[in-house]
């Protein structure tokens, strides 16, 4: 039962399935059912499901936000889909003071198994108010589950298993991964999953969110061929955090780096940054790293917005400072830059 | 209305009022530790639609709820532990006054920010929907909230997939203190709404009866229409915004007079339509010392009884 | 309309409609990375609006916004130099085509957030009233604007303050490609403002002069009310929502005849006017050549102009 | 020209000197103008300045804020007052979205000298709803001030260089600040301050936001008596964040707590965590602790809310632990506890 696929087919087929097995299950958000079908990732729904089950809203995300909450309440388990995620800072206050403390202030009698998804990440010179991911501010608020799958299988798992959560879940995608193509168990089911080891190392530990993986990978690449080895994990679902998978890393390799795709203050990376450094005290060797956008809005201009977004060029510079490497030469090494391979308008 | 249901009727009013009167009775012992927004005057409002709705059907309101909570409950005893912070109260005491629900009743979510309950009770219709039910779902909400944009989203939503709705205006020409005037870029929240694709009704709040008569209509048009409603209702808020005193002596507005107190009041009203059509006081009278005593046990139960234990707080975070 | 008039609204028409001609010839070599929403088929609007409102007036619009600024400001050099990203762009690159803006010309804010501007837009004319001055405010969105509840709240505060504002919704009836009837919840959207304190008037978003009749006799109503107005223009995109291409073959709409292309299209529309009142061919022509000049001229600046360098990465972050 | 009077008054005495001094000042916000002035602390400014500087609004948060963006956009200096933080994440889109970008998106042509105002803390069990603070998460986007004034002197001071500031700012005041009384010199006009020593120490360093710096000092008089000597630091503006201060102090103490009035996750305490952790590599004897709310949404019941609140008696806990003591017998202390003297209803 395992099949290759792209990232946007994996959550596409993922969707399906829980369709398929849960009436309850139902897609919807602004553009979820129109052509381009959410950059794909939404194909087919409309056509074997009907439009009662996957269904475009009017421009409201703050009513829409709440229109989920009280459909889950009422025993449904709604999929709300954001093309951008920037968009859900509309929905904030159901998002924050209602969605994530229904069920505490009830005592335990309600129940929202909901699950907004949203797209991250670059596209044509997005700018400020298309480029946000938020993933630490949502895991801020207690009650609310945080995932970013990076690979087809995750994408795939990730989702299935939000919607079966009883709990509601967040889940941010970023765009670039939408190409990325993987083999997919359809039959690998497990709850919404903790870290990844997803490249043993000994030199340094390099904790990823999204595409920041996919960078690191790149890096390990690179700087293997100059001996050094990363260790690569992919946290995965950041809220609520389990960080054991990286002390253990750290305990081994000494050394961090986070990479994570957002800004840093206040950001995922400072919570993980923050715990790694109460519980490897003592056994890092140097202090923890850390790699994020820029700490200004996204500028949408190309030599800017590549300064602006965190990649594996900045991984090697900080490997190179925790382990007092000369500077390697990257001129002759070719990096992720969609500029070749991504094309406008959106 | 037949004899059963005007008692039943006038039992439930009188629940209400009597409940928020105890409480502002014990108030000030500091044994109830949140914030009480209190009904007076307002109470027949819920009493009025719930008893038209079909019983189960979903309900959502305000931090002003209590007289929805009991109109749909009748339970004093979960109620008044949970305004004592009780773990036998209906959220553990985590939720206080202005988070009360009771999901077995229908009463699935209020809350202390405003309008936000509104779109739920869409979704909630929207659930209905998609199961092929008719069951009505109700929204109550003040007058305030019709200000903010998620109303007019929810309002346009439900319009346009013609849900099974009815959204209920409690007017008290009131935002905390700031009048209905300075807030109002129309004249009337049914002529704002006129241009949707909604029903609409208006009932004075201070008459159970018309109330009743009111939304029974409304809830035709509703069917026939295959449309949402809106019910605009008006009251006069007699306590301050939150709290158990009177604050007419802070000048924002001016203190009613003893006949307006006796027109506005819908307990008083009530109860003179049921003398009027032949009630005998006396029946009145006992449901009044049988609510009394209802309420002082439910108030002794919610002293005596325990606490949340501190592991309570780390639970139902998640399922 | 006198000549001179005429023949400068002909120019802005033009200069809109050839700079996005321009625009889809050269998008593909990718160097203009900004995601473009072109105006083609919606010129009219802002033309006509800032034709009647006097000079200097605060403005605000939304990622669709190419025709507005052109409108205001006339100056293709900092446009095209924005959308290639360039230091000597109206933000230095960092606006792209979703935020431009020129305060000096009163084009205050554009934003690529839907509805996002139109409270700002309040503020602006909040700042007119604080001030003692009857400067009037517009703000241009789309129909699918409308549904967000911020529209709602803002429209309520402006006419609750009597604000001098103009709203102008520009109707394509779609939302990027969802049609009205699947976002509306009313039949529309005059009538759905129906109920507010605002004064209304429609116009033929094809036919400029249309447009500049209705803004004209709104704005007099506005005058004469001392209320905001809303304004709403339906008109055709031509083209896909956001990027340069047609798209009628994706099959959520119908690809208009040629007789409809003629006659939705604000350009042709205005110039068989003019030449009907007796404008010589030749005038528009020679127009045309100018125009085109200039924005080759343009085009040409942007391209061989300078990025901006890493510093400006952490530029106007604060004052 | 100094004068002792209550935090409140402090505010109201603020707004009171901008709006004299500056026509284009005004303060607005739901409830702003009504006899309770937002506890007191917009006494006198509607009598003084009319209601066309002091007024209030529909419920309609998102739409005021961005009201308050267009009249700064337009050269008004707005002071947009909040009764409860909470509410803003109903003006979320324009806060992170509009406020903080425009200037950067413009390219430096546009400039939004706004203030927002809110109050934090806790009341008479206001529950999950009303007792959000989220300094961490407004510092999280690039191009918004955000403080805590704690004393007097803090609330005036800070108050008018915000006011002053031509950059968007948010000022969180807690509610049992309100009753503080102190000398407030009306003269001290610097530019929004940055963290400061409130209390010399040697042992541990304790770096505190809004109350918690008066539980602080509270923790610091009573370890006192026990020998051990508490650096005290009111980080007062939390964004942008200068640490060195904090980063000095414990290069002298080798020990930090930071006790934040939020959430832990990716909150203030968060990045402060990871940069003291970064910047005192090697210096740090003990990992650096961090102190907050418990991580659930906020209960209404006593001894749950209790719990959930940090304290001096979690800060005194905490300082046994880095420095290996025993467990002080507290029962005959008495701690802040508004139980006594703070009463409903709101
Ligand atoms: C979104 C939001 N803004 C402000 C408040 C503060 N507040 C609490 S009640 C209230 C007035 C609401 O008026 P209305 O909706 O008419 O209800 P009423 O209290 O009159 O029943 C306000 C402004 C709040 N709780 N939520
Ligand atoms: C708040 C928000 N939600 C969703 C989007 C995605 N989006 C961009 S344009 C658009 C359609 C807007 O339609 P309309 O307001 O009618 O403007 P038009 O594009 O037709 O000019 C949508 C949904 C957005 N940018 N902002
Ligand atoms: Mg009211
Ligand atoms: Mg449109």
């Amino acid at each position: 039962m395992t099949e290759t696929m792209t990232y946007r087919e994996a959550l596409a087929f993922a969707a399906a399935k829980e369709m398929d097995a849960d009436p309850t299950v139902f897609v919807f958000g602004l553009d979820v059912p129109d052509h381009k079908r959410i950059f794909g990732s939404t194909k087919g729904l409309v056509e074997k499901f009907g439009p009662s089950r996957c269904f475009g809203t009017p421009l409201s995300e703050d009513a829409m936000t709440g229109v989920a909450i009280g459909a889950a309440l009422s025993g449904l388990r709604p999929v709300h889909v954001h093309i951008r995620a920037d968009f859900l800072l509309l929905g904030m206050n159901q998002i924050a003071n209602v969605m994530s403390s229904l069920r505490y202030m009830s005592g335990g009698a309600l129940r929202v198994p909901l699950v907004i998804r949203a797209v991250i990440g670059r596209g044509w010179g997005q700018g400020a108010q298309h480029s946000k991911s938020m993933h630490g501010l949502f895991g801020h608020f207690p009650g609310i589950k945080v995932g970013l799958p990076t690979s087809p299988q995750d994408a795939y798992s990730m989702l299935r298993a939000a919607i079966r959560d009883d709990n509601p879940v967040i889940l941010l995608e970023h765009r670039w991964l939408y190409d990325i193509e993987g083999s997919v168990d359809e039959q690998y089911l497990p709850p919404l999953p903790g870290p990844v080891v997803v490249r043993q190392g000994t030199d340094v530990t390099v904790a990823c969110t999204s595409w920041m993986t996919i960078e690191a990978m790149k890096a390990a690449d690179v700087l293997a061929r100059h001996g050094v080895r990363l260790e690569v994990i992919d946290i995965r679902t950041v809220a609520p955090l389990d960080e054991t998978p990286v002390v253990s890393s750290v305990a081994k390799t000494g050394r961090c780096i986070i990479a994570d795709y957002d800004w840093l203050y206040a950001g995922f990376s400072a919570e993980l940054a923050a715990r790694l450094a109460h519980h490897c005290f003592g056994v890092l060797k140097k202090p923890i790293e850390r790699i994020g956008f820029a700490p200004v809005p996204c500028p949408t201009t190309r030599p800017l917005e590549n300064l602006f977004y965190p990649s594996a060029v900045q991984i090697i510079r900080a490997v190179e400072r925790l382990l007092d490497l000369d500077s390697i030469d990257l001129s002759q090494e070719s990096f992720y830059s969609y500029e070749e391979r991504f094309k406008g308008p959106f | 209305m037949n004899k059963g249901e005007g008692l039943r009727l006038y039992r439930t009013l009188t629940l209400i009022r009597r409940a928020e009167e105890a409480i502002r009775l014990h108030y000030g012992e500091d044994d109830m530790k949140t914030p009480v927004h209190l009904s007076i005057g307002q109470e027949a409002i819920p009493v009025g639609v719930c008893h038209v709705l079909p019983e189960g059907s979903p309900m959502f309101g305000t931090y002003r709820n209590h007289a929805l909570y009991l109109a749909l409950t009748e339970d004093t005893d979960r109620f008044f532990a949970e305004l004592h912070g009780k773990e036998a109260g209906m959220g553990r005491g985590k939720a206080g006054s202005m988070h009360l629900c009771e999901p077995s009743r229908g009463l699935l979510a209020t809350s202390a920010v405003v309008g936000t309950t509104i779109p739920l009770a869409v979704g909630a219709a929207l659930a209905q929907a998609y199961r092929h039910l008719r069951q009505p779902v109700a929204v109550f909400f003040g007058d305030g909230a019709a200000e903010e944009g998620v109303f007019w989203e929810s309002l346009n939503f439900a319009c346009q997939r013609s849900l099974n709705l009815l959204f209920v205006c409690e007017d008290n020409g009131l935002a905390i203190h700031a009048p209905a005037a300075d807030r109002r870029g129309f004249s009337s929240i049914t002529q704002a709404v006129g241009g949707f694709r909604c029903c609409t009704a208006t009932a004075d709040g201070s008459d159970l009866s018309a109330i009743i008569e009111a939304t029974r209509a409304l809830y035709r048009d509703m069917e026939a229409d295959k449309q949402p409603g809106l019910l605009h209702v008006s009251y006069f808020r007699f306590l301050e915004h939150v709290g158990i005193g009177e604050d007419f002596f802070t000048g924002y507005r001016q203190a009613p007079s003893d006949q307006e107190r006796r027109e506005r009041d819908p307990l008083i009203r009530f109860s003179s339509h049921l003398l009027s059509l032949g009630y005998h006081p006396a029946e009145l009278r006992a449901i009044d010392v049988e609510v009394d005593d209802q309420i002082c046990r439910s108030i002794g139960r919610a002293r005596s009884a325990d606490y949340p234990t501190a592991e309570a707080l780390y639970e139902d975070l998640w399922v």
